[in-house]
């Protein structure tokens, strides 16, 4: 059986450490992944992690793997990736390297899985003092009766212009609230144009792009755009026409700029 | 405040024989402990029950409350047992105030506004302009949060008081004075009266008694775009 | 430190004079209240917040801190708030006191330990380094536990979401900050804690669909049953 065993994998293994392998198989539900094998074979060898042979180390996780199989014990598929990629690691480490082949040596590969299990084993070993820190609720206590902070909730009211207007406008629009119903809703009149520049070129001391005076709601939907850009510029020829503002355009196509124009 | 000469040989203390007493400093750092973490007042019994053997609890209270004297935790006795708690002149601080902010509801918000529009008002008027009756708790309100006050009473018969804008009002809405207050023209300019459902959702949507309204603007409406 | 606008000053603190600050020894009373009051710690800036204008809850604590060393209460800081916490030397007092804590998995304790060291950390970045996939329930018991909770997401591909300890982690186990976690200087100076990628040819342990790897966990467990 063993020398069946030595043929089919072509494997040197030794008693120990197929024992090893065999101790570990009883407990593989027990493990935490194949690094978790991985760092409780390397313990087997005796030494500091750092100075662990990897080589050593494939070896005996391949006679765990191989171990498994003849006991007919089916291994998660981490265990199985690990397997085949530390068969491929050894051979690595063992053939002289080739120069055609590309990406890291085995001597890196190696290297970083060293790391890989000193670094697990030191979470481990970190988590252990952790957990045996002094801890709240067993060696050292919160106050017993909290006392309650009592909140004070005191609750403000707000509201918008935007909310007050919607408010309003609801109202207005109900029935009889409706003058202005004959409305087109996207057009935007001279007369309403001229109503209100005539309010605001007293503010209009410095060229202003006309557009500006577009009102607000007037400034998205293009029908409404087109309405109110040519009302209010008629409405800006007429305040010309009036005296009131001067225009002008730097050039075609510029935008229209208007001012007030200062009473002499 | 340095009065504890005790406290220096606590660590000696602890390691000396087993069955001589703490010296008093620990003990009243035990009672200290036990006092502060247990959930319910503990009799000087039970303290001296938990504490090691030869232990005084009632003497290392004697220390404890003197050493909280003044302090902004209390040694207190409650029936027979003791306890800490919070000294009484702070129990302010034992308040935290949290400010909420909601949205004013929909009465009061529409309330407000037909105040803003139409001040002064008389509450009669606004039950008029919004068809509902206005409570008492929504004046109330608005009038608490000092957005409305009374007006004039109105030279009508009755003389009922009337309702205005606060200054409070204008500064919360950024307005230099109600007058400020976007027109109708402007309201549907900005597209604030165009909420109307669509056609094909005619009949009884909509919530209480406002749906007549609505509906009756709608027929309207159709009426005229045709 | 910015004023909390949302939580206005306390009654007490209105009614006194509105610039003048209590004497520094009434506000370490009034700190001393406030945290022995609280079985959670409280932020310097919440104290500030809960104390008469003016207050200074730092100055305060240091000078409480002092007033508590060697007491069987101390003052202790965990993250950027304080608590009141017995001093751990009189454990064996408190044997009544002891909450039953749930008892972690090993899974759910080292998980615990390599989020708490290389915080923050990626499901994916725990999982390279404990070599196998972390379930979904490990992860769910540490953040229902709030030992855990979720950090800021990662700049890079995916924007996975990363996991940092909690403020009640630190306190469970007597940590001011993170930075006084056992070892950690060791461990940054040995060099595992640095993010060192595998080389390109390395398997990618337990990564990707957790899913699956619980299912074939699963798969195998049963196996074993059978």
């Amino acid at each position: 059986m063993a020398d069946d065993e030595f043929e089919e994998t072509g494997q040197v293994i030794s008693v120990a450490e197929r024992l090893d392998a065999e101790a570990l198989i009883v407990d593989v539900d027990g493990f935490e992944g194949p690094l978790d094998v991985l760092l409780t074979l390397g313990r087997t060898q005796k030494v500091d992690l750092t100075k662990i042979s990897i080589l050593e180390l494939a070896q005996q996780y391949l006679a765990f793997v191989e171990r498994a199989k003849t006991l007919r014990i089916e291994l998660a598929a981490d265990y199985l990736v690990m397997a085949a990629w530390l068969a491929f690691l050894k051979s690595r480490l063992l053939l002289p390297p080739d120069p055609e082949e590309e990406g890291p040596s085995g001597e890196e590969l190696a290297a970083h899985l060293a790391f890989q299990l000193e670094r697990l084993q030191a979470m481990r070993d970190v988590a252990a003092r952790l957990m045996a820190r002094d801890r709240l609720g067993r060696d050292f206590f919160a106050r017993g009766i909290p006392e309650s902070v009592e909140r004070v909730k005191k609750v403000t009211y707000t509201a918008t212009l935007l909310d007050l207007m919607q408010a309003y406008s609801r109202l207005r629009t109900r029935d009889e609230f409706r003058p202005y119903v004959m409305d087109r809703d996207a057009v935007f009149t001279l007369e309403h144009a001229l109503e209100r520049m005539r309010g605001l070129i007293g503010f209009a001391g410095k060229w202003t792009d006309i557009s500006s005076y577009i009102p607000e709601g007037w400034d998205k939907d293009p029908a409404r755009i087109r309405s109110a850009t040519a009302s209010t510029f008629a409405a800006s020829l007429e305040l010309v026409k009036e005296g009131r503002v001067e225009l002008r355009q730097s050039e075609t196509f510029a935008p229209i700029e208007l001012r007030r124009k200062e009473e002499q | 405040m340095s009065e504890d000469t005790q406290e220096t040989d606590l660590e000696a203390g602890q390691e000396e024989s087993l069955f001589e007493a703490p010296p008093i400093g620990e003990q009243e750092r035990m009672v200290e402990a036990i006092l502060f973490a247990s959930a319910e007042p503990v009799s000087v019994k039970e303290l001296n029950g938990r504490m090691p053997h030869g232990a005084d609890a009632a003497e290392a209270l004697v220390h404890l409350r003197k050493r909280y004297d003044g302090r902004g935790v209390r040694v207190v006795k409650v029936g027979d047992a003791w306890a800490m708690r919070t000294a009484p002149d702070l129990s302010f601080l034992m308040q935290k105030e949290t400010v909420e902010t909601r949205k004013l509801s929909r009465a009061a918000i529409e309330t407000l506004a037909i105040i803003a529009y139409h001040q002064p008002i008389t509450r009669a008027e606004i039950e008029e302009i919004r068809g509902v009756s206005v409570s008492r708790g929504t004046v109330d309100q608005l009038l608490e949060m000092e957005w409305i006050r009374f007006g004039r009473r109105k030279m009508t018969p009755g003389r009922p008081v009337t309702f205005v804008v606060t200054q409070d009002f204008l500064d919360h809405f950024g307005l230099e004075s109600a007058r400020d207050l976007p027109g109708l023209k402007e309201l549907r300019s900005a597209g604030l009266l165009d909420n109307r459902p669509p056609p094909s959702a005619m009949p009884a949507l909509g919530e209480g008694d406002e749906d007549a309204g609505e509906e009756s603007a709608e027929g309207q409406s159709e009426l005229f775009e045709d």
